[in-house]
């Protein structure tokens, strides 16, 4: 820890609005949102107090922030939103635009439900449905990694190698509303770390761009496969920026993918976002019970970490898969993700999907510990259903 | 002559259809504005014409934005532009009517809602051209459109447009105006004046789309003028508050013969333009009594 | 891990006590701490639940409270038969009462301390305001952290011309609780 | 220069060549609009008094004065008809095209 640093008692959104502060966006354009309120609120406060020079745009929708975002980033300039569920939805149009411009906008998203039924509590249908627009997606688990990867979410967008816009990802409440101690690197410290914008696919008054244009059958795929390419070169920027992170400011995260106990376990829960706390405090009860468990926390899930999960998996007996959504009529979206990773590193362990923390309902730990009991009768032959429902507040007559 | 109009030309090669007023009122309004102007379109006809790889029209900065949000985008790159330094530059967007008065108003009234500086021109050819002359909110009463056919039932649109001028002139913007390529000296004298406003401006052109009104492609400008010589169409301006009207005809000229030059009406029957020569002197009669 | 549940009203500053709490443990006694609120949307008057975590270690589950070690309840009239479920067995009750015996057959098994916060609010700030006092009450109670760090911890929090009849109050109150339970 | 001209342009054949987040140099005109032209505008410098009417008014912003007199660009002139329409002079015809 640098001796910069200045310790605050924040809650998840309050550390984000913190670590935009740090990162220096040029402009804010943002619709509220429960949960995502608070980040807005402050960051308006910082705007207003000259802590941040930037313009805060009142835009009138989550279309307008993104719309806006993009015709900020348009002339080079730093862009910052954020929003949750509803709203993120209500992007989707221009997360598509956003990322086929190439334009490195950063987004804090609240992770929430999505209506109908109306519900403003935390799971993670929101940013999943989301994985195709071709933006960077990270999920952190608590208010100090929240804010840095603000920071870092800057660095690794700019990246003349990815130039892609990078969504982070909160629980919503659970992390966007709890208080937490923090540490925040000084101004000058991220300045170092972190360049001012330098970007060619911009307004330029000296050389005249035209943006956004219209491309045909002709060479639409190749845009595409850029595209890819950018986001497929991303995976090591993230791990060099995590790295770079790490070494100034003694914070690394493990880059893709965090492992948790994962080395000779013969029972690995794959999780996300503020889920990924609990379980460790489950794998360490059941460590002392002399249980196998570990837990891989997917930190990015585009790119998605292919090459590490198969080196975790090769020494698996069950791999558990934990989604807080579900594509309706197949599986959670994660478990999809982590099933052809694995066939694509030649695995063909047995996997389990766990759905549930739906609509802001609570992850216990007893859920948890017995999520892992199920892998272990799967282990021992004690067969089920490759896709369950967890924490189930009814029979399901299955 | 314009004495300020830059002689050179900013919206250039461009696939418009031949007599397209739309791209008549993006060429002017750039060489009224001049160098180092930053342009945003939406999906429409002109950024469908004009951006079309490798052949780009454009030759200042110009982006094409989602359908619903021109004036978002123009907010963020005003912001943008302001935030990187820039200096003598204009931020303005050409967006139709479907984009202004429907898909796009929201963003449209959050823009003059922040009085963010930017110019947005509204070219209105009464209809979804881009996608084949669909109805929309600028339709007027009588025009055939292929989702408003006029049949054995109907007779074509059967809503009045929306007035644009005054939804617009409702949020208090700093400077409106109403304008048609048949007017083109006073086209340009409005997109001038908006220019040296430094908030948010709203310019409306009146602009005759030959492929969906069908009339012959030398009549744009004629059409277009004697829209307005024949009230169905009006040249006024909303600043600090007031509206003014800067033409009234002492007498309207020919609507039916108007209207009969252009395929979308040809349907209609003397009594049904009768009764949109009613509708035209009933909403005078409103903006001669209560405008300046 | 110490784990204690405020009970209150919107507007009474439940959760700004559990916040307080967490920021004097953290801040202020190199320890780490969770404080939340029950999540949901805010509405004045209605009843709202304030959670806070203090640990020695990083604090890594997030899920739900279940259980507890002490109860906050800064107002009586939240008060009902299920109101200590999820308290330890020996846990510890703080209400703002000025008769506390009157709860002495429900809350039987517990370690139960009134302390009269509202008058104490009106007599200092003149609003009944409740949640420092009670702070204050609870940390002579449990020394869950001190009294110098609880100070500092509202001297960062507050809004500067709240800090010092705040304070003021939570030494009152720290008093009281002390010589109630001495 | 006050328009922007044709230049050769070939297709990208290797992916560093493939405009970077669909974005190009703007006024790059790789081709003319002349074949869309059954009638071309003809001037009769005669009578032409340089007015400039049809200047104003061509959407295509073809035609423009160069010394004393006016010029149309027909590599991009789509023959609409408008300039011939509007000059108060009689000074534009509108002449088929003759390949």
């Amino acid at each position: 820890m640098s001796a910069a640093e200045q310790h605050v008692f924040v809650s998840g959104d309050e550390a984000v609005a913190m670590g935009v502060r740090l990162a220096r966006p040029d402009v804010i354009s943002a619709y509220p949102i429960t949960p995502q309120t608070v980040v807005v609120e402050r960051l308006s406060e910082y705007v207003e107090d000259g802590s941040l020079h930037c313009q805060f745009m009142h835009v009138e929708s989550e279309h307008s922030a993104m719309s806006a975002a993009m015709g900020v980033s348009a002339t080079g300039a730093r862009a910052f939103t954020a929003t949750s569920s509803q709203g993120l939805l209500h992007m989707c149009e221009g997360l598509h635009y956003a990322s086929g411009s190439r334009f490195p906008i950063v987004m804090m998203n609240a992770n929430r439900a999505t209506a109908a039924p109306w519900n403003i509590y935390g799971d993670q249908r929101d940013s999943l449905s989301m994985l195709d627009c071709g933006w960077i997606q990270v999920y952190v688990e608590d208010a100090q990694e929240a804010c840095d990867m603000m920071i870092q979410g800057y660095r690794v967008a700019e990246d003349p190698a990815v130039l892609t816009p990078f969504m982070i990802n909160l629980d919503g409440f659970v992390l966007t509303h709890t208080y937490e101690l923090v540490s925040l690197p000084s101004q000058e410290e991220v300045d170092e770390f972190l360049p001012p914008l330098e970007t060619e696919n911009k307004m330029d008054p000296l050389s005249p761009k035209s943006l956004c244009i219209t491309i045909g059958p002709g060479l639409d795929q190749e845009i595409k496969y850029q595209q890819h390419q950018a986001m497929m070169q991303a995976e090591e920027v993230i791990e060099r920026v995590d790295r770079e992170f790490g070494d100034r400011f003694g914070r690394y995260y493990g880059g893709m993918l965090e492992a948790y106990q994962c080395e000779d376990a013969e029972f690995i829960l794959v999780a996300t976002g503020t889920t990924v706390g609990t379980a460790r405090t489950v794998v360490d009860a059941l460590r002392s019970e002399g249980v196998s468990a570990g837990v891989l926390k997917l930190r990015y899930l585009r790119p998605f970490p292919v090459k590490q999960l198969g080196e975790y998996a090769r020494k698996a007996n069950v791999i558990g898969v934990l989604d807080r959504d579900i594509s309706f009529g197949m599986e959670g979206t994660i478990f999809t993700n982590v099933n052809s990773a694995l066939s694509r590193c030649g695995s063909a362990l047995e996997t389990m999907n766990f759905i549930g923390g739906l609509g802001g309902r609570d992850i216990s730990k007893q859920d948890l510990t017995d999520i892992f009991q199920k892998m272990q009768d799967q282990a021992t032959g004690k067969k089920q259903p490759h896709v369950q429902f967890f924490g189930m507040e009814c029979e399901t007559n299955e | 002559m314009s004495k300020n109009l830059s002689n050179k030309e900013y919206f250039y090669g461009h696939k418009a259809c031949p007599g397209c007023g739309g791209s008549l009122a993006v060429r002017l309004a750039l060489k009224a504005l001049g160098d180092n102007t930053l342009t945003v379109l939406p999906a429409n006809c002109m950024s469908a014409v004009s951006f079309i790889y490798p052949q780009m029209a454009f030759t200042g900065n110009a982006m094409i934005s989602p359908f619903a949000s021109t004036a978002s985008m123009l907010s963020g790159v005003a912001a943008g532009a302001k935030a990187r330094g820039m200096e003598d530059y204009h931020v303005i967007g050409f967006a139709g009517d479907g984009g202004t008065a429907d898909i796009g108003l929201q963003a449209l009234s959050g823009a003059i809602d922040r009085n963010d500086p930017v110019i947005y021109v509204c070219y209105d050819n009464e209809a979804y051209m881009n996608t084949g002359i669909q109805k929309s909110g600028l339709t007027p009463v009588g025009a055939t459109t292929t989702t408003s056919p006029a049949g054995k039932n109907e007779s074509g649109e059967i809503r009045p447009k929306k007035s644009m001028f005054e939804i617009v002139a409702a949020h208090n913007i700093e400077y409106a105006a109403t304008c048609s390529v048949g007017y083109p000296r006073d086209y340009i004298k409005k997109i001038e004046k908006a220019s040296r406003v430094k908030g948010a401006t709203y310019i409306h052109v009146y602009a005759p789309c030959p492929t969906g009104w069908g009339h012959p492609t030398d009549q744009t400008i004629a059409l277009a003028k004697e829209a307005v010589d024949c009230g169905l169409w009006y040249l006024a301006e909303y600043e600090k508050g007031d509206f003014k009207l800067n033409k009234r005809p002492k007498k309207f000229a020919d609507v039916g013969g108007h209207l009969k030059k252009q395929a979308r009406f040809r349907h209609l029957s003397d009594r049904e333009i009768q009764d949109i020569e009613q509708h035209r002197d009933a909403r005078w009669e409103t903006m001669t009594s209560k405008w300046n | 891990m110490i784990e204690v549940r405020w009970h209150g009203r919107g507007g009474q500053g439940g959760f700004t006590a559990a916040r307080l709490l967490g920021v004097s443990a953290a801040l202020f006694e190199n320890r780490y701490a969770l404080a939340f609120p029950s999540f949901g949307p805010e509405r004045r008057g209605a009843p709202v639940l304030g959670f806070t975590k203090i640990d020695d270690k990083k604090i890594v589950d997030r899920s739900a409270v279940r259980e507890c070690d002490h109860l906050v309840i800064l107002d009586e009239t939240l008060i009902d038969d299920d109101i200590t479920s999820g308290l330890r067995p020996g846990g510890s009750i703080l209400v703002n009462t000025r008769t506390p015996e009157r709860y002495d057959e429900l809350f039987n098994g517990f370690e139960v301390s009134g302390l009269d916060a509202t008058g104490l609010a009106l007599d200092i700030l003149g609003r009944p305001i409740t949640n420092t006092a009670m702070l204050g009450g609870l940390v002579a109670k449990t020394g869950i952290v001190s009294l110098d760090a609880l100070k500092k911890g509202m001297a960062i929090e507050l809004k500067p011309a709240l800090v010092e009849k705040n304070i003021n109050i939570a030494e009152v109150s720290y008093e009281r609780l002390q010589e109630v339970t001495a | 220069m006050s328009r922007p001209i044709i230049k050769p342009y070939m297709m990208p054949r290797t992916m560093q060549e493939i405009p970077f987040g669909a974005t190009f140099e703007s006024g790059h005109l790789v081709e003319g609009n002349a074949g869309w032209r059954t009638f071309k505008p003809e001037v009769d410098q005669e009578k032409c008094t340089l007015c400039l009417t049809c200047y104003l008014v061509c959407p295509d912003g073809v035609i423009f004065k160069k010394g004393d007199q006016l010029c149309i660009d027909y590599d991009f002139c789509k023959g609409c008809g408008i300039c011939a329409h509007e000059c108060k002079f009689d000074a534009i015809k509108m002449v088929k095209e003759e390949i």
